[in-house]
């Protein structure tokens, strides 16, 4: 007789709430009629979404104290060892939650495409064929866009609290394969956007293995896939190792790959370029954060132990992912793929914090490399998704008009939008006054702390290199005349609007005073074992 | 409250002013706001200045209030008489920079309300800068004068303007990211003895060893060097200046350029005392190289606002060496010139900018008799002239006599070396006074007026203050002077006593 | 235990490899199948060699996915075959530089 | 072991035939043979429940799936041999034995603990172990495969499927249509005639010659025309002699094709 | 009354900024305005004077502060000024002279459109003049040696449209510049050494000094006083400032100004005491810019430049006797205050012979001018006799003496200063015979006249003085007014009775006139003879003996392409360094883009390439 598997199903109910409300986004899909399916999916998402929120807020809140516990993280091992519901995890809930709110406007904007969704009405059409004109003329909408997106989510989130190898591997498909189709379902450029689902697919199908060929030998390793007891065996362990130490490489690969490190990132500027922009936006934060999470819950918790066998590489890694990010993206043209190397950048600086695996002082709140980098995830995904949004706003006959010569003269023709985007830029580029430099700041204390100053120094100036990117944009939207027509900014709708201008809020705020945030992020402890 | 009240006025001025309705269609409305604005804020810094207990030294109208405990950031204010001095620069400067932009010819004259904006902004945070005494807030505020600063040029200034803002940033960035990697290591040293804290007042006291203080230094000092600018990372000031409005070349030279001076007195030599013993003959050489490759190259110059910016790549050249040759007369000095050549060099750049609006080229050579027509702006050229190779009588040779007689005492070489400095001077701004003011009128410039009314107003204040203070610098050095001996004696350094000292006696005949 | 490992090296190679030089997209997408199937055959030779059988249910489960990875995989295969009658990776490079 | 050492080599033999196979169906039924052999190993290794989801689901299922979709895109397609992209086959070549060398030498010498073995696990019987397992240890990586079998539904749907806009026309509605179309526009409502008449040729993508000389297009089939393969059986000589028996008309009909 | 040393400068202080700030307002009544003040600092020096003589020898230096000028540290500078001896003739000379050309400006300057301007620098000179002699502190007496400076390049640019005008003006300021340099250089010196810049603290604290100490001091001051003085080899801008107005020459670049430098060499007293190295050098440096002067003096046709000779020529006498250390102090404030009085009454006089030539100034254009300006011809003629040592004439006790302390300080000296006072009378001789006598040369259109008696009144009183002047020594009487600045002077050991020496020199003298009269007896060209037929002695010192091209080689032009190397350097060196990293930064750039070739089968080679990587990174980090 199999005993019940004990479950505490009230901490773990964001994860259900997420996954059972894109269940429910399935049967509205099979149940209502086609003209109420996009507003009643819109809304259920929302609601779904909020009330996760929600849940996860009052979970946080009844996460026992790193006294209760007796150490010093916040939260416990649940679900049979497979979940951890510590204090990092469920502030990347909620993060991520956050991030797929705000993508949500994007994927419901529907005043762009003539009352059409940004995506494509029947993605089985052909591109440029009769089908997909009438598909056109009946107004269709792929609304199982939503459902994908909230399967996605849900696979996120385990994926950032998952404890053992073989649930985060299958998180790691469950965030996968939706996003995989998300990218095909671009309304405009079709092709590209194909493309772009097809390099994604080849490229995670391939990456994925890795990470799981890692497990594998991890488990060979320590006989288990539970990443508290290979932290056991990792901690006991008097060889040198050679299993674990390809092990841990291979895993390093998979997760390197979902984060967009050099030499794993090749697939993100296609991929970000091809896929439809909310997608893209949602994708560039929220992926990011969780698999980012994900790799140092891994590295942290089961290979804690050998750090010191670690950390050379992943500095080398950071390094390279950088100033290649930065360097790179000085030479774009196109404003979406642009991005992409800034997120390849962004993720080198964030490896920065993480591989300098700082984690404190006991019972001192300071900036660790977790707290730091939590805080460095908020604050690109926010701005992430806002500059993405302006992205979809910029557009002309065609659609997006992402070729950055299009975008001279923006300053001149409509100086509010022009503007978030440099906030946005400039916060990427670590401007102090925006959130970006807070986040900077984080992780270079975090890196410092743990003893690695000279990643430190290229660091800044990998982003003194990265800033000349950014700043090109902005002299190229202010200071630069129009060429010809320049853009066409349409109007904005309304939730796009309340999506930049959030985002913008946000990066001030969190620029200005970014104390409350700092402070739970500090709390939030370190990951449980 | 005073120091917030005194730094956010001209901020509010500035949001004002950019968000006053019909404001782009108004520039007239725009300048009487924003000179109104930086009006306010002068009465205000007087004030404070009368306020100010010069006798007491230390920090006066200290506010401090926690601002990001998770890193032990505080918001916190406080003037001592180095900051003082440099307040009143800007909030001096600041109405006549204002009054001197109002005649300038924008790229995009309907974004008017814009460019006085930024220059009431950028006011407001260089307040703040000399005010900090957080360096984490410090630097914050540092790093964001480059943004208005940045607008300014990029936005409002002439030809290749687009090409010097970001020249001008990238390098400011790139030294001001080194600076904040030496913050993110006191941070994780204040953190490692227990609270961690950016207040001056805790920094001072930090035990470091001597490698990582040396480190931090650098990363402090490299950004100032290329803020000041020193040789070799000046290159961009040139450029920058060459780009902009007067108005815009002055707030950025005068005002935004004293920071990193200011900051190497109060951050590099009091935070890193053994550091900064240890680089001292290094930055002095560096700084003495900076006085005569500047000279030099101003020589060379045929573009006057080039020359102008070079020249101040000479007189900053005399500050930094002031400051590094840890003596209360060299460092009064050196605070004291940063003072004169905010002076100096307002009046050098806005009366040339004048000159340069009514000819419509900035190229020496297309210049020549002016005096002629226009006596008083040749006049009041000379004596910006006269005060940039400081001519004794000129508040700027008392500054940079102290710098050389404090560094002569520390170095008899390179004191003299740069003494040098002083004849390549009188050749820069002769030269340049010869080929545009003298000689035959050119062609072509007949049509050149002579000052109006608003110009003289504007530039009336500084020659008179030039003049006054090269007689009377009194008052201001006796806010300095205490000010700077702490500094001195924090470096650890003392005034070098002279071998065959003047008895008392006679000493005292002269009392 | 060793030669079952090392087969699986081999195998995991050899897919990996095949993922590198064929140019069909289906069959670079069986190429990740083998990979995934020498991943398996390590996982059943840990379990045996642990004697727990955490290693066989993360076959299974990796069984599992591998289907569902297989129906989206050539669904976007198809989708993309039928916009360019054409399966060759190679084909598909807008995106560049 | 018997078994491994016949079986791994016939593994790496049909692993190297998916890398070496020109025609994609062969490159298939290598991994088949993996995948058989795969199966077998399993059982060999004490897990007799994968050995039987090997089988069902992988073999069985998983494969086919790819036969289906080679077929729709054609099976007979073989990948050209001349590598598009410089040096990626000997950089592909070197990484792989690098690859494979380093795991071998950086892994192969720490595997030497002894084996355990299975046999007290599967006291209960394997499938009860697994089943165990997976509803308490892994119950919820088990819960989510259910949000990735949706996935791959929903997925497949959204990308594959077609929703049908325009109701299709049934055998009575064509009909009618083909009577009007005669009534209004002459249009013969017959079929169309049949090809292969023409005295060389006898096939359906030749299409039939009118007593005038000239060809009857309709009479080969709409799906081979369209992809351009209808043989142009005018290049005959005899056709070309009497084209011109018959003058000018038929000439400019001609060029007009 | 003493304690108003402050208002002597105060009053043409006021007198300069009030016509400047009135502006055009003040154009009628301006140079009344300028005159009054220097008139009212004489009558107020006067006064000052007298009380000054009528107090007790001991008691007859005042100092009074106007407070603390500025002070940092050990530094302290007091704004103070001290009327002693040496200072009080030196107002007289300024202030007196000083007004008498402001006068006689009145009707030079009458057709000048500027002239309230060309009235207020003069006036801003003499407060900077009397603030150099009254400066009871080196600092402060800096301020005022650089106020005559500027005021100095204000005058001699007067005229700015004229491009050599403003080029003599840049020129004599930048020469000056490297004077300062040394004088900086003391200053530093002194403070580093003594904690203070006060002159009587730093002369009195001397002898704790080390000797080099005084040694170094005494040069750099030399350096400052070479700059100002016009001494070899700073002396090249001299000769050019001829291009102010000659008022501006007779005032600033005769009587006053140029003198500057024997002034701060007096006052410098005891730091010259101290050191025998540094006195020798100011000899030798009088001595050959004596001989230089004269050099050119006899080869010039221009005639302020002949005269501009001259001045150096006699500054270098008076250097030469402040060089003797307190032998010849005195005698050198003597020559100082005689050649004051002679040659600006020469100045003038040829002002007024320009005025009346149509400002020509080439002697070969003048001639028999003696007729029509008679009263400039007599004033100029008392000028020349007192220049040349005429018996009984003021520079007849003024050089002699120098003359004979040079001899008993070294017999070649004093020869060579002999032979100094044969040229002298042979190119003043020249200078008379080419101006006064002969035919006339001039044009036809140019009508000569003599000049309105604004003019020629200054010219009498000037000459008055020129013949008097010697007065002054009358009974030994200016050796002891000046004994407590300059120490007692011992007579000279000569090696001959006083009387010879007096009877050569007048010997040579009267062969340097004779000659000078023998040579230009007859009509001279008014062509210039082109240098190729001329001497290759006269070639030099039409040449200025070619310093201005020494200075350009080994100055200008080195500066020059230096300038241009850094220029060079600065674009492509370091800003080439910057802007190249960015280039470079961008073709990396450009280059790793391609790695993103768009197939799939590249990006999966990174991943598995990268994996590898990643194995070996860990296993290295692990097993090395």
């Amino acid at each position: 007789m199999i005993p019940a598997a004990q479950l505490d199903y009230w901490v773990l109910s964001p994860l259900f709430v997420v996954a059972g409300f894109a269940v429910l986004g399935l049967i509205l899909e099979a149940a209502l009629g086609r003209r109420y399916r996009f507003v009643v999916q819109t809304i259920a998402t929302a609601i779904g979404l909020v009330a996760a929120l929600v849940v996860s807020v009052l979970v946080y809140g009844d996460l026992r104290t790193p006294e209760e516990a007796g150490h010093v993280a916040r939260g416990a091992v649940e679900a049979e060892g497979a979940v951890t519901v510590d204090g990092p995890g469920v502030i990347t809930w909620i993060m991520l939650l956050v991030f797929a709110l705000l993508s949500l406007g994007l994927f419901a904007e529907r005043r762009f495409e003539a009352g059409m969704s940004p995506f494509t009405g029947r993605a089985a059409d052909i591109p440029g064929s009769d089908e997909e004109s009438q598909a056109v003329q009946h107004r269709l909408e792929h609304t199982e866009v939503f459902p994908l997106m909230l399967f996605a989510l849900s696979g996120m989130m385990l994926f950032a609290t998952a404890n053992d190898l073989i649930t985060m591997f299958v998180a790691l498909e469950v965030l996968s394969l939706p996003l995989y189709v998300l990218c095909a379902l671009s309304r405009r450029r079709r092709l590209i956007s194909q493309e772009a689902a097809m390099k994604y697919f080849l490229l995670g199908a391939f990456s994925s293995v890795f990470f799981l060929y890692g497990a594998a030998l991890a488990y060979g390793y320590s006989g288990s896939l539970n990443l508290t007891i290979i932290d056991e065996a990792v901690s006991a362990r008097a060889d040198s190792g050679g299993l674990l130490l390809v092990a841990m490489a291979m895993i390093a690969v998979g997760l390197l790959f979902k984060i967009g490190a050099v030499p794993f990132h090749a697939w993100t500027p296609d991929v970000y370029q091809g896929a439809p922009t909310p997608v893209t936006g949602f994708m560039a934060a929220a992926t990011k954060a969780a698999a980012f999470i994900a790799l140092m819950r891994v590295f942290f918790v089961a290979f804690g132990g050998a750090s010191w066998d670690w950390r050379p590489t992943f500095w080398v890694v950071a390094v390279i992912t950088m100033v290649f990010g930065s360097v790179v993206a000085i030479a774009q043209t196109d404003v979406k793929r642009m991005l992409a190397y800034s997120s390849i950048a962004h993720a080198g600086f964030l490896l920065v914090g993480f591989s300098a695996a700082y984690v404190g002082i006991a019972n001192e709140a300071v900036l660790t490399s977790v707290s730091s980098v939590l805080f460095y995830l908020v604050v690109y995904g926010v701005a992430t998704i806002g500059a993405f949004a302006v992205v979809s706003v910029v557009r002309d006959s065609a659609g997006e008009t992402t070729h950055l010569a299009k975008w001279t003269g923006l300053g001149q023709r409509s100086p509010w939008l022009a503007g978030t985007f440099a906030l946005f830029m400039l916060s990427f580029a670590g401007i102090p006054l925006t959130a970006g430099f807070i986040g900077k700041w984080g992780v270079f204390a975090a890196a410092w702390a743990g003893g690695t100053w000279p990643l430190v120094v290229i660091g800044v100036l990998a982003s003194a290199l990265a800033a000349y990117f950014y700043v090109r944009v902005i002299v190229l939207m202010f200071f630069t005349e129009p060429v010809g027509d320049g853009p066409t900014v349409a109007a904005p709708g309304v939730l796009t609007t309340v999506v930049i201008a959030l985002a913008a809020i946000v990066t001030v705020v969190l620029g200005v005073l970014p104390g409350p945030l700092l402070d739970i992020v500090q709390h939030a402890g370190a990951f449980v074992r | 409250m005073m120091l917030t009240v005194l730094a956010v006025t001209p901020i509010i001025g500035a949001l004002l002013v950019a968000c006053w309705p019909g404001a782009s269609g108004n520039p007239r409305l725009v300048k009487v706001l924003a000179l109104a604005v930086s009006l306010i804020t002068l009465v205000l810094a007087i004030v404070v200045a009368a306020q100010f207990d010069a006798a007491e030294g230390g920090y006066q109208f200290v506010e401090q209030r926690e601002w990001i405990p998770a890193i032990g950031a505080h918001y916190a204010l406080g003037l001592n008489g180095i900051g003082l001095t440099l307040v009143m620069l800007t909030t001096i400067l600041s109405p006549i920079v204002i009054l001197a932009a109002w005649g300038d010819r924008l790229p995009n004259p309907a974004r008017t309300h814009t460019y006085f904006a930024w220059m009431l902004a950028l006011e407001g945070l260089a307040i703040g800068v000399f005010a900090a005494t957080d360096v984490f807030l410090f630097y914050l505020l540092f790093e964001a004068t480059l943004v208005p600063l940045y607008f300014l040029i990029g936005a409002h200034g002439g030809v290749g303007r687009s090409y010097a803002a970001v020249k001008f940033l990238i390098y400011n960035l790139v030294g001001g990211l080194l600076m904040l990697a030496s913050i993110v290591g006191l941070y994780a040293l204040t953190t490692r003895a227990g609270e961690s804290s950016f207040l001056h007042s805790e920094l001072i006291g930090l035990d470091i060893s001597a490698g990582t203080e040396k480190l931090l230094f650098l990363g402090f000092f490299i950004a100032f060097a290329v803020k000041a600018p020193m040789w070799p990372l000046h290159t961009w000031l040139p450029d920058a200046a060459a780009s902009s409005t007067p108005s815009t070349a002055v707030l950025m030279v005068s005002i935004v350029d004293k920071i990193g001076t200011f900051a190497m007195i109060r951050w590099c030599l009091e935070i890193f005392p053994g550091a900064s013993q240890w680089a001292s003959p290094v930055v002095m050489v560096l700084a003495v190289i900076s006085i005569l490759y500047g000279a030099l190259l101003a020589i060379g110059q045929d573009d006057i606002r080039r020359l102008i910016a070079f020249t101040s790549v000479s007189h900053f050249g005399f500050i930094v060496l002031g400051i590094f040759a840890f003596t209360t007369l060299s460092t009064s000095g050196a605070t004291l010139y940063m003072f004169n050549h905010g002076l100096s060099t307002a009046v050098l750049f806005l009366v040339t900018g004048m000159l340069i609006a009514r000819r419509g080229s900035a190229s020496i050579s297309e210049f020549g008799g002016v005096q002629k027509i226009a006596p008083v702006l040749a006049g009041i050229l000379l004596i910006g002239g006269l005060s940039s190779l400081s001519l004794p009588g000129l508040a700027p040779f008392i500054s940079e006599f102290m710098v050389l007689a404090g560094t002569f005492t520390v170095s008899i070489p390179l004191a003299v070396i740069a003494a040098f400095g002083i004849i390549l001077a009188a050749v820069y701004i002769l030269l340049m006074y010869k080929r545009t003011m003298t000689g035959p009128l050119r062609p072509g410039l007949d049509g050149i007026r002579e000052l109006d009314g608003r110009e003289f107003t504007a530039l009336a204040p500084a020659v008179v203050l030039i003049i006054a203070l090269g007689f009377v610098p009194g008052p201001l050095l006796s806010v300095i002077n205490p000010s700077v001996e702490p500094v001195i004696a924090q470096v650890g350094a003392e005034d070098p006593v002279p071998p065959h000292p003047v008895d008392a006696a006679s000493e005292g005949a002269h009392e | 235990m060793t030669e079952y490992i090392t087969l699986s090296f081999l195998l995991f190679t050899i897919g990996a490899v095949g993922v590198l030089v064929r140019r069909n997209a289906i069959v670079v997408f069986m190429c990740v199948e083998l990979m995934l199937n020498a991943t398996n055959l390590a996982f059943v030779s840990f379990a045996r060699q642990h004697g727990n059988l955490d290693g066989q249910t993360a076959a299974f489960f990796v069984m599992v996915v591998a289907a569902a990875e297989v129906v989206i995989g050539l669904a976007i295969i198809v989708s993309i075959y039928r916009t360019r009658r054409s399966t060759s990776v190679d084909e598909a490079n807008l995106l560049k530089a | 072991m018997t078994t491994f050492w016949v079986l791994a080599p016939i593994m790496v033999i049909a692993a190297m035939g998916l890398i070496l196979a020109r025609k994609a169906v062969h490159a298939a039924l290598c991994l088949a043979v993996v995948m058989i052999s795969l199966a077998v190993l399993y059982a060999v290794q004490d897990a007799p429940f994968l050995f039987a989801v090997q089988i069902i689901v992988y073999t069985g299922a998983i494969m086919m799936l790819f036969l289906f979709v080679l077929m729709l895109v054609g099976v007979d397609r073989s990948d050209s041999l001349v590598e598009s992209i410089k040096g990626q086959r000997l950089a592909a070549a070197v990484v792989g034995i690098l690859f494979a060398v380093t795991l071998s030498i950086g892994v192969g010498q720490v595997v030497v603990s002894s084996t355990i073995g299975l046999d007290q696990a599967n006291a209960d019987g394997n499938v009860e172990g697994l089943a165990a397992l997976l509803f308490t240890r892994y119950v919820i990586a088990f819960e989510f495969t259910a949000a990735l079998m949706i996935t791959a539904v929903l997925g497949a749907m959204v990308l594959a499927h077609r929703e049908r806009l325009v109701t299709p026309r049934s055998q009575t509605d064509l009909q009618k249509q083909r009577m009007r179309d005669y009534a209004e526009q002459g249009r013969h409502p017959g079929n169309p005639p049949t090809p292969g008449v023409f005295a060389l040729h006898n096939a359906v993508d030749t299409p039939a010659l009118l007593p005038d000389g000239t060809t009857a297009e309709e009479s080969v089939p709409e799906s081979l025309r369209q992809r351009g393969q209808e043989r142009q059986g005018l290049d005959d000589s005899a056709v070309q002699d009497r084209l011109r028996e018959i003058g000018p008309d038929e000439d400019e009909e001609d060029a007009d094709r | 009354m003493l304690e108003l040393s402050w208002l002597l400068i105060a009053i043409p202080l006021a007198g300069a900024a009030l016509l400047l700030v009135w502006g055009k307002g003040a154009d009628r009544f301006g140079h009344l305005i300028a005159t009054a003040a220097s008139a009212a600092a004489f009558v107020l020096g006067l006064i000052m004077f007298v009380e000054l003589i009528g107090r007790g020898a001991d008691d007859r230096s005042v100092t009074t502060s106007l407070g603390t000028w500025f002070e940092a540290g050990r530094f302290h500078v007091e704004f103070a000024f001290t009327f002693d001896q040496l200072s009080s003739l030196f107002v007289l000379l300024i202030t007196g002279v000083g007004t008498l050309i402001h006068v006689y400006s009145i009707g030079y300057m009458a057709h000048d459109a500027r002239r309230r301007r060309f009235f207020a620098y003069l006036n801003l000179f003499v407060a900077a003049m009397l603030t150099l002699v009254l400066a009871a502190d080196y600092l402060v007496l800096f301020l005022g040696w650089e106020g005559v400076g500027l005021a100095s390049f204000l005058l001699i640019g007067f005229w700015q449209h004229k491009e050599t005008a403003a080029a003599a003006a840049n020129k004599a300021f930048i020469m000056n510049r490297v004077g300062d340099l040394g004088m900086v250089i003391a200053l530093m010196t002194m403070f580093a050494t003594f904690g203070t810049t006060s002159i009587a603290a730093v002369n009195g604290a001397i002898d704790s000094a080390s000797g080099s100490t005084a040694t170094a001091l005494g040069l750099l001051l030399l350096v400052g006083a070479c700059g100002k003085s016009a001494q070899v080899p700073l002396q090249a801008w001299l000769l050019d400032a001829m291009e102010g107005p000659t008022p501006v020459s007779a005032l600033i670049h005769a009587a006053t100004m140029v003198t500057a430098g024997v002034y701060l060499v007096v006052r410098s007293a005891g730091i010259y005491d101290a050191s025998e190295i540094a006195r020798t050098v100011v000899v030798i440096v009088g001595l050959v810019t004596l001989l230089v002067g004269a050099w050119i003096g006899c080869a010039k046709d221009d005639i302020k430049k002949v005269l501009a000779g001259s001045t150096m020529s006699q500054i270098g006498y008076m250097m030469l006797a402040a060089g003797l250390g307190p032998a010849g102090y005195a005698f050198a404030i003597f020559h100082l205050l005689t050649h004051g009085f002679f040659k600006a009454n020469m100045f003038l006089g040829a002002g007024s012979v320009m005025h009346a030539m149509d400002d020509d100034v080439d002697m070969r254009h003048y001639g028999a001018l003696r007729r029509a300006m008679p009263i400039t011809f007599v004033t100029f003629g008392l000028g020349y006799l007192a220049i040349i040592g005429f018996p009984g004439m003021s520079g007849f006790f003024s050089k002699d003496k120098i003359i004979e302390a040079a001899l008993g300080y070294n017999t070649w000296i004093g020869l060579a200063a002999m032979i100094g006072a044969g040229v002298t009378a042979f190119y003043m001789t020249r200078l008379m015979m080419m101006t006064f006598f002969g035919e006339k040369r001039w044009r036809d259109e140019v009508h000569p006249h003599e000049s309105p008696s604004v003019m020629t009144i200054p010219l009498i009183v000037l000459a008055a003085a020129s013949v008097l002047g010697g007065a002054l020594y009358l009974g030994g009487w200016i050796t002891d007014w000046l004994e407590p600045i300059a120490g007692h002077a011992e007579h000279p050991h000569l090696p001959v009775p006083v009387i010879v020496v007096q009877l050569g020199v007048m010997a040579v003298v009267a062969l340097g006139v004779a000659a000078g009269v023998w040579l230009y007896r007859r009509d001279v060209p008014d062509r210039a003879a082109a240098d190729a037929d001329v001497s290759i002695v006269t070639r030099a010192g039409r040449h200025e003996i070619y310093t201005n091209e020494v200075n350009g080689a080994l100055v200008v032009l080195p500066v020059r392409y230096l300038t241009r190397l850094l220029v060079w350097l600065d674009a492509r060196g370091i800003d080439g360094t910057v802007t190249g990293t960015a280039d470079r930064i961008g073709e990396a750039s450009q280059q790793l883009r391609r790695t993103q070739t768009g197939y799939v089968r590249s990006y999966a080679l990174g991943i598995f390439g990268g994996a590898l990587l990643v194995v070996l990174g860990l296993l290295a980090v692990t097993l090395a």
